[in-house]
């Protein structure tokens, strides 16, 4: 038997905090919130206890590949097939750090893309059942996942804490 | 689903163009018709007849140089001269008429490839030509763009002696690492 | 009564006013769009033309080798600096009057250097060849010269381009959703697609918003780094004028101060096309001005120093070259920068103009002008004048080369109207963010 | 097998693979029947004359696949011991010129010329002939050729003979008769002499252009390099009297500006301080110098010419101390109605300073003196006007041009029934000529040419001719005989072609300079060599002082106005350079103006005129007048106005036609004791209103301080001489270890003393290199290609200024500015020290001549190497030129000076061959080769001992721009320059 799901809509940060505050409360911790925009209040309530977001280890990784190719590629080719230009060394290091730095930050960005994409589940081609295109608006969700028989006292959780509507 | 079969469908076909067009790309390439079908494969091969007999110009000049006609009939003013082949060459030869052989090897024209040194090294001939002596015809693809890269790229390599720069210079590394020569690796000894 | 004090739109207000920039072009945009994309297509011509004839095309000659290409490539990549330094930096520093214009000022960002990108290649004798620079791995066993400071532009430009597309289709991501919310057919499908499924859970703001702020971290260094990279194509080279330790603040200075009047230049006529009064207020005009003021400053700091040095210097060639940019042949050229960057500006001084749009959009299109003219006068007179007496000489252009120039300005804003057609120019969810949250007890 | 027929299989297979496009099937051809001595893609060497003017120096013809690519100078020849000038190397540009005649041409009644084949033109010919024979007319025929001192010459005389036709006309242009006037009067000797300049410590020039064209350019280039260098503390001097700026007069010590036509007053002024202050040398006869020279007020000298009195009395000294000196005059420049007395003034001045036999030798006498006298070209033209001649002959003259307009020569030709062309370039004579009979060109002839007693040079075909031409004494033997109807081996004109003639002639020669050798040996011996050459000893001459026919005056009488000074053009020489396209392209050495033709206007006249530079000027004398654009010269005496001879041309190919004018247009035609007076008329100017701005490649001949070519007076040569040669590494310091280079350092040194402004490097360098004609447009515009250019610097007044010529090319530099900005590495730096360019990688970012202080590099801004494009710089048949050991560069790529690195890979692999390193000599880059005076010198600059080593630590050596720190591979040397003169 599939767990059920329960959507709660709200109008107003103050509710939807005080929904969240009061599902943890409850007990219920598996649940996410649609928000149009980013709330600190929202957001201060979900962070509690959570971890930090593993997004910058993606950017250090990316970052140091950057510079370690910036520096290889530079000097790997310049051994290779080694021309002389301008009496200056076949291994010229300064030149090469502008070529690591912008590496650097290339590949630092890419994979702080790759984390959003990979720790946010994108793309993905499907909405999911309790989306509504009004979280986009103006208006918050907050998805509760919990078994058949809790689906009552969830409802009515949400519903106290000042949802506009609250579905299946 | 429908759309993911797509999507694999593509991704297939495109793998397989790239691997067709590899293959047609690394095939032994087609030998261009020659006027006389003279065949290394009986000269060189069979009768084991040195290259530089009549590539007589290869020790002392940049072109390696085809025989003349005169040259050819040394030989054949008795052998074989009944052949249709022969007879062909004793017209052109009657006629005092170049055979108008179509090029094979050729590097681009901002290319200076000198033979003398190369013999002077004795560099032999098979390693840019290729087993001519087991070739009754001869064809050869050469020269390098994009493609030729990105199929490099792939690990798909085009012919034995593609006559490619990188090829040249890798011949030209090697020797100097491993048989003490002075091959020189200046890009103006070829481009200039 | 001030105009953007009227009134505090709601969340819901603000996705209507800027989807609503969205629809149905009126016949005056179409109208544009045709003048635009006609002198655009007088430019590939020429560039055509130039491809098919050959670089004699272009006025260029000995000594100058580079000309008019080279200063709007350096003109564009300038441009393409306010963008970046508006979403990142000011970012960082939690400017929050940034929100209304940085979708409109990163936009400009992607298309300058898209624009500034077209000019190596037109410029290259055998741009079929240009593919030279990047490094691949090809059968010669040729890698490109990571000594020259062409290849850092190839790394510092791409890199530049990349952070930018991407900072700017993340930030995109969350309004293509809601536009996808807001529209139907076929439009949903294909915003749908755009949007990456974005729903804005928790989950995924989580990490977008840690993202976007190591992006921000990553894309301010690299804004100051790109025109310093390009300014060593001339500080690294020995002519005299360019060859100086000055260029990478100077040249970065000048972009941020031609991006910002770009920025005006771009943002002034949308506010009373998409009635955006309550985005974009006079208080952002006031602050722009203000940058563009400093820069302005600054600029002319900077003039006064490279004046100072080549004088001070004692160097002949050094001497030689400025006296001749100030008093020979281009000589208008030279005193149009100094007094469209230099003195024009000091208008904005007062508060009057600094929110008086007209003046400010001649001050801006005056600083742009100037700041080409910048470039101009470092490549042109400064080649014209340099070591060797002989090979001086005077640059005139043609018809090929001034129709591609002026084709490039067709090319950006092409783009950009194209753009604001198809994107939201304000960001929706970082309006939303400087407006007060919705609460049901506000005293609660 | 006979030559010729090997060349023409050779020269079709290699057409056939050039024009074989690179991607289609190329067919490759072999040769038929293999030739004894050419291998394909090794060069083979002609040796041969140059013709491009009289002074007839040796050349060699690199021969690659059956077609010439590159003259050089035959080191053997005693007139220019391997050196040509800058007609020479262009010469091959007349032998692959695109509008040669193709085959003979015959014009109808309409007047338009019809191709005919060779038969049919000479059967028409020899009927003709026939014809005038059989009523006994023979006199009726008139030949009129160039001047032929060799077999060709003697083989017309010959026919004229058989045909009883009228004398042989020997036309040159310029003759030079006024001095050979004066021989006949001063020594009773018709002859023009041998000026030995090398042997000459002080040599002061009237006027004469001798390092331009007067008489023999090349050798007196060498002759005058070796008097004039500074050589273990001795340095001849060098004085040179005009009214213009000339090359000449820029390489003198003293330039002395004298008003236009003062010449003879000069030298009579000088000749009478010498005989005043006893200066004269021993034996000379003083009462008839005194009765000569009569009593001239040297004072009213001066003021009259404009040169004080005491320059003429320092002159007078300086040139009678020098034991010996040499005066020399007579340049087209000085030819005024009175050239004569001015000639006989010089000689009288060589004689009373005891020069004649020293410098100055009769015995191994100028083949000028062989040519006809301006007279005796107007004696034909007069018959021919009259109607007295039936057939006239016209053999590689072009009198239509040449002559002035005043001679109504054209005119005269209408007169004449029957008018036959052996010009192979379509000319403003063959315009009239009812029949064309193409020569071949002299690198496909057969001949000889002596350009002075003693010494003949042999011209072999060097290659197959490129178009259907015939031999003109092929054609003249044939003719000849079918008109007299004798049989080959019978009768006056046995031969079978000219080369059985000149068999036989050779045969006399070699009885006569090698009894003992069998003539074939001897013959082969000669081919090889280039011609035979012996000693002539000097004749001792008396000089008979006679009083000088004081009355003339250079100018026409009662004129008023700026005097005209029309000079032969260093490239042009009279008008047969102007469609070789490397000639146009050089600019002038001294305007540094391409492609146009110019008036010379004195800054003061242009003033008053309101003129600038580029505006045309209508210049108009008593006898014609032309348009011209103004180049204004602070340095032109203010009484003159001065044009080259050369351009003007209306119909001689596309890169002569409407060029410019022809200044002999302004001339009168009377005839005077020294043939024409080139310096005879005054002229009126008016500005037209119009503008045609000259093409002038060099911005500035300022320096504006920057010390590109460098000078030090000679005093102070000569102590930093003693002092000895500099250490090598003088040089800056870096933050980098210095380079290693495993085997050679190629490097060269430049001795700006030495380079005389000449040009010939640079047409030799385009040559060797495939380097491509921009055209005007192009050249004005700081577009234009040459790898090596001379420079023109000038310091001091305007008016009197110190030129300074400067080769520029790549100077290879260690720390080349222009490599490390390269993206490619298409610019980098070779292990022997090259600055490498490599084309076919290079992506035309253009950033390395930005970054190049010296600008030397060229970019491909047209597509000048493909035949499909528009700006194609090399129509038909000039491939046929191209170094085959060198790219054709395509569009969009830089390019500059190698350094010849075709020849250096050549040299080496000779070397290796032989199993050794290279040495000096094993390899000359070709502007080195080609140089005159030798200013240029090659080689490993790692071997301490090697010629550019030693010479590159010079005292007097200096990098250009030394303080960028660029550590170029050349060294230059400065200038040495003298105090005399400067007050």
């Amino acid at each position: 038997m599939a767990a059920a799901c329960i959507l709660g809509i709200f109008a107003h940060v103050d509710s939807t905090v005080r929904a969240i505050r009061d599902l943890r409360a409850r007990g219920f911790t598996d649940f996410s919130v649609y928000l149009p925009v980013p709330v600190e209040e929202i957001e201060a309530a979900l962070e509690e206890g959570r971890p930090v977001s593993p997004v910058r280890l993606f950017t250090l990784i990316g970052g140091l590949t950057g510079t370690v190719t910036g520096f290889a590629l530079p000097i790997w080719t310049s051994l290779k097939w080694g021309l002389v230009t301008g009496a200056k060394p076949i291994v010229s290091i300064p030149p090469f750090v502008i070529i690591a730095f912008e590496l650097t930050i290339l590949l630092g960005g890419l994979s702080s893309l790759l984390a959003i994409l990979v720790l946010g589940k994108l793309p993905s081609l499907r909405r999911s059942p309790t989306y509504d295109p009004r979280f986009t608006v103006d208006r918050f969700g907050i998805a509760v996942t919990c078994s058949p028989d809790l689906v009552a006292a969830v409802r009515t959780c949400l519903q106290e804490a000042g949802a506009e509507e609250v579905r299946r | 689903m429908r759309r993911q079969v797509g999507v694999g469908v593509a991704t297939l076909a495109l793998f397989a163009a790239i691997l067709s067009l590899a293959h047609s790309a690394g095939a032994q390439p087609a030998a261009p018709a020659q006027p006389i079908a003279f065949s290394h494969q009986i000269h060189a091969g069979q009768y084991k007849i040195n290259c530089q007999y009549c590539h007589a110009d290869a020790r002392r000049s940049e072109y390696a140089g085809l025989p003349s006609v005169s040259r050819c009939m040394g030989c054949h003013k008795i052998t074989a001269a009944d052949r249709p082949e022969i007879q062909k060459l004793a017209a052109f030869f009657n006629e005092k008429k170049p055979i108008p052989w179509v090029r094979v090897f050729k590097v681009p024209e901002y290319v200076h490839f000198p033979h003398k040194p190369h013999v002077r090294a004795e560099v032999t001939c098979q390693t840019c030509h290729g087993p001519v002596e087991t070739m009754a015809v001869v064809g050869a693809t050469t020269g390098q763009n994009l493609t030729n890269d990105l199929l490099n790229l792939l690990g798909l390599a085009r012919s034995s002696t593609p006559l490619t720069m990188g090829w040249c210079v890798e011949c030209h590394t090697t020797m100097n690492a491993t048989k003490q020569t002075k091959a020189p690796l200046e890009c103006v000894v070829c481009h200039h | 009564m001030r105009r953007d004090d009227a009134h505090q739109p709601t969340y819901a207000d603000v996705n209507r006013d800027v989807i609503g920039t969205l629809w149905t072009p009126s016949p005056a945009y179409f109208g544009w769009m045709s003048i635009v994309g006609l002198i655009l297509t007088a430019g590939i011509l020429a560039w055509t033309w130039q491809i098919y004839i050959g670089m004699g095309a272009a006025g260029k000659r000995t000594p100058q080798n580079w000309a008019m290409y080279i200063t709007s490539f350096v003109f564009w990549i300038g441009i393409g600096h306010a963008g970046t330094l508006i979403s990142a930096i000011l970012y960082l520093f939690r400017a929050r009057w940034r929100t209304s214009i940085y979708r409109g000022a990163e936009a400009m960002t992607v298309f300058a250097v898209m624009t500034a990108g077209l000019f190596p290649l037109i410029h290259a004798g055998r741009m079929w060849f240009a593919y030279w620079l990047l490094p691949y791995p090809n059968q010669r066993y040729l890698w490109p010269n990571f000594r020259s400071p062409l290849v850092w532009d190839v790394f510092a430009i791409s890199t530049y381009l990349t952070i930018s597309v991407v900072f700017f289709s993340v930030g995109l991501l969350p309004d293509i959703a809601a536009i996808r919310d807001a529209s139907t057919g076929w439009k949903r499908k294909i915003y749908g697609v755009l949007a990456l499924g974005w729903e804005g859970t928790d989950r995924q703001w989580r990490h977008y918003r840690r993202a976007y702020g190591l992006l921000a971290a990553l894309a301010t260094p690299l804004v100051l780094s790109v025109h310093s990279v390009v300014s060593w194509d001339f500080a690294m080279a020995l002519v005299p004028g360019w060859h100086s330790t000055l260029f990478a603040p100077f040249f970065v200075d000048g972009a941020i101060f031609s991006g910002f009047a770009m920025v005006l230049v771009l943002i002034i006529p949308m506010r009373p096309l998409f009635n955006l009064y309550a985005y974009i207020t006079n208080r952002h005009l006031d602050a722009i001005a203000k940058l563009i003021l400093v820069t302005s400053l600054v600029l002319t700091y900077f003039y006064v120093c490279e004046a100072f040095t080549a004088w001070y210097s004692g160097d002949h060639f050094e001497r030689a070259s400025l006296f001749w940019k100030a008093t020979r042949n281009y000589a208008w050229a030279f005193w149009l920068q100094y007094f469209c960057n230099s003195l024009v500006p000091l208008v904005l001084f007062s508060r009057r103009a600094r929110i008086h749009p007209p003046t400010l959009y001649v001050v801006s299109i005056l600083v742009l002008i100037g700041m080409w003219f910048e470039r101009f006068n470092i490549i042109v007179p400064g080649l014209g004048h340099d070591f060797y007496p002989y090979t001086w000489g005077i640059y005139y252009p043609t018809l090929t080369d001034t129709l591609i120039v002026i084709g490039s300005f067709a090319w950006f804003f092409i783009l950009f109207l194209g753009f604001i057609k198809v994107m939201p120019s304000v960001s929706i969810v970082e309006v939303k963010e400087t407006l007060p949250h919705p609460l049901k007890d506000p005293h609660h | 097998m006979k030559r010729r027929d090997f060349f023409k299989i050779v020269g079709a297979s290699t057409a056939a693979a050039m024009t074989g496009c690179a991607r289609s099937p190329e067919q490759i051809l072999p040769l038929v029947i293999p030739p004894d001595n050419l291998v394909p893609g090794v060069a083979s060497w002609f040796s041969s004359v140059c013709r491009e003017c009289p002074a007839g120096c040796g050349v060699v013809a690199r021969n690659r696949e059956g077609r010439i690519v590159k003259l050089e100078g035959n080191p053997d020849h005693p007139v220019n011991r391997g050196t040509l000038c800058i007609r020479g190397q262009a010469g091959l540009q007349g032998l692959y010129n695109p509008d040669r005649v193709r085959g003979p041409l015959r014009r109808d009644a309409s007047g338009a010329p019809k191709p005919v084949a060779w038969e049919e033109a000479e059967k028409f010919l020899a009927e003709r002939l026939a014809a005038l024979i059989k009523d006994k007319q023979g006199r009726r025929i008139a030949v009129l050729t160039q001047l032929e001192s060799g077999s060709l010459g003697r083989l017309m005389d010959a026919w004229g003979g058989a045909l009883g036709a009228r004398r042989r006309v020997a036309y040159e242009p310029f003759n030079y008769e006024a001095v050979r006037a004066a021989s006949r009067v001063v020594f009773g000797r018709d002859a023009i002499p041998d000026y030995a300049f090398e042997d000459a410590n002080v040599v002061l020039s009237f006027g004469a252009d001798f390092l331009e064209t007067w008489l023999s350019p090349v050798a007196h280039a060498r002759g005058f390099a070796r008097m004039h260098a500074l050589a273990h503390g001795r340095a001849g001097t060098s004085i040179h009297v005009e009214p213009r700026l000339s090359m000449t007069a820029a390489n003198a010590d003293e330039w002395i500006r004298n008003t236009p036509g003062t010449e003879r007053l000069l030298a009579v002024a000088l000749l009478k301080v010498i005989l005043d202050e006893g200066l004269q040398a021993p034996g000379v006869d003083l009462a008839a110098l005194r009765g000569a020279i009569g009593a001239p007020d040297v004072g009213a000298i001066a003021r009259q010419s404009g040169v004080p009195a005491e320059t003429i009395k320092r002159v007078a000294r300086a040139l009678a101390k020098a034991k010996p000196g040499l005066a020399v005059g007579g340049g087209v420049a000085v030819t005024g109605i009175d050239a004569v007395d001015v000639q006989v003034a010089i000689h009288l001045l060589n004689y009373a300073t005891g020069n004649v036999g020293r410098t100055v030798r009769f015995g191994p006498d100028s083949a000028f003196g062989k040519a006809s006298s301006y007279a005796d070209v107007l004696a034909l033209t007069e018959s021919m006007r009259r109607g007295e001649i039936e057939v006239l002959l016209v053999v590689h003259a072009n009198p239509v041009f040449t002559l002035p307009a005043t001679t109504a020569f054209a005119d005269a030709l209408k007169k004449v029934p029957l008018v036959v062309s052996f010009a192979n370039q379509p000319d403003e004579t063959s315009e009239h000529a009812h029949l064309i009979l193409p020569d071949l060109h002299p690198l496909e002839s057969w001949g000889d040419f002596s350009p002075r007693e003693g010494v003949v040079g042999l011209m072999q075909p060097t290659m197959a001719p490129v178009f259907g031409s015939r031999a003109v004494g092929d054609v003249l033997i044939a003719v000849g005989r079918q008109a007299l109807r004798s049989a080959e081996g019978k009768g006056p004109l046995r031969w079978a072609t000219f080369q059985d003639y000149l068999k036989e002639q050779w045969r006399g020669i070699a009885r006569e300079v090698a009894p003992g050798t069998p003539f074939d040996q001897f013959w082969e011996e000669a081919l090889r060599r280039g011609g035979v050459w012996r000693g002539v000893p000097t004749v001792p001459v008396k000089a008979q002082p006679v009083a000088m026919a004081s009355k003339r005056t250079a100018t026409e009488d009662g004129a008023q106005g700026p005097t005209l000074l029309t000079y032969p053009s260093l490239r042009f020489y009279d008008g047969r350079g102007a469609n070789k396209p490397w000639l146009q392209e050089a600019p002038d050495s001294m305007t540094q103006v391409a492609w146009d033709s110019w008036a010379e206007i004195p800054a003061e006249r242009a003033r008053t005129l309101q003129v600038r530079q580029g505006d045309l000027v209508r210049i108009a004398s008593p006898h014609g007048a032309i348009e011209l654009p103004a180049y204004i010269s602070e340095s032109l005496h203010p009484d003159a106005v001065a044009i080259p001879i050369g351009q003007g041309h209306t119909r001689y190919g596309r890169y002569a036609k409407d060029r410019g004018a022809n200044p002999l247009a302004l001339l009168p035609q009377a005839p005077t004791p020294g043939g024409l007076a080139f310096l005879s008329v005054r002229l009126t100017l008016t500005k037209t209103g119009g503008r045609r701005p000259l093409a002038i490649p060099q911005a500035t001949a300022n320096q504006d301080e920057r010390e590109l070519a460098q000078h030090v007076g000679l005093t102070a040569a000569r102590e930093l001489e003693l002092r000895g040669a500099v250490p090598e590494k003088a040089s800056h310091p870096s933050m980098y270890p210095d380079l290693k280079y495993p085997e050679y350092r190629w490097g060269m040194t430049i001795d700006v003393d030495s380079c005389i402004g000449c040009q010939a490097c640079v047409i030799a360098c385009k040559a060797e290199n495939n380097v491509p004609v921009v055209g005007k447009e192009q050249v004005a515009y700081g577009r234009d290609m040459h790898w090596l250019r001379i420079e023109r610097w000038q310091e001091g007044p305007p008016h009197h200024p110190d030129t300074l010529f400067l080769p520029m090319l790549c100077q290879h530099c260690e720390v080349a500015p222009c490599e490390p900005v390269c993206p490619v590495f298409a610019s980098y730096h070779t292990q022997e020290g090259l600055n490498a360019q490599v084309y076919n990688r290079c992506v035309g970012t253009r950033y390395c001549n930005n970054n190049c202080p010296y600008h030397v590099r060229r970019f491909n801004w047209w597509d000048y190497g493909s035949p499909a494009s528009s700006s194609y710089a090399f129509p038909d048949p000039l491939p046929l030129q191209l170094n085959p050991d060198v790219t054709v560069r395509q569009l969009g790529v830089m390019e500059k000076c190698t350094m010849c690195i075709q020849r250096i890979i050549g040299g080496k692999d000779r070397a290796r061959d032989e199993g050794r390193k290279v040495t000096d000599g094993d390899i000359l880059t070709a502007c080195q080769q080609t140089c005159p005076t030798q200013a240029i010198v090659f080689g490993n600059l790692k071997d301490p001992s090697s010629r550019a080593s030693r010479v590159s630590r010079s005292p007097r050596g200096y990098h250009v721009l030394d303080e960028l720190g660029t550590r170029p591979a050349i060294t230059y040397l400065k200038k040495v320059t003298r105090d005399h003169g400067k007050t």
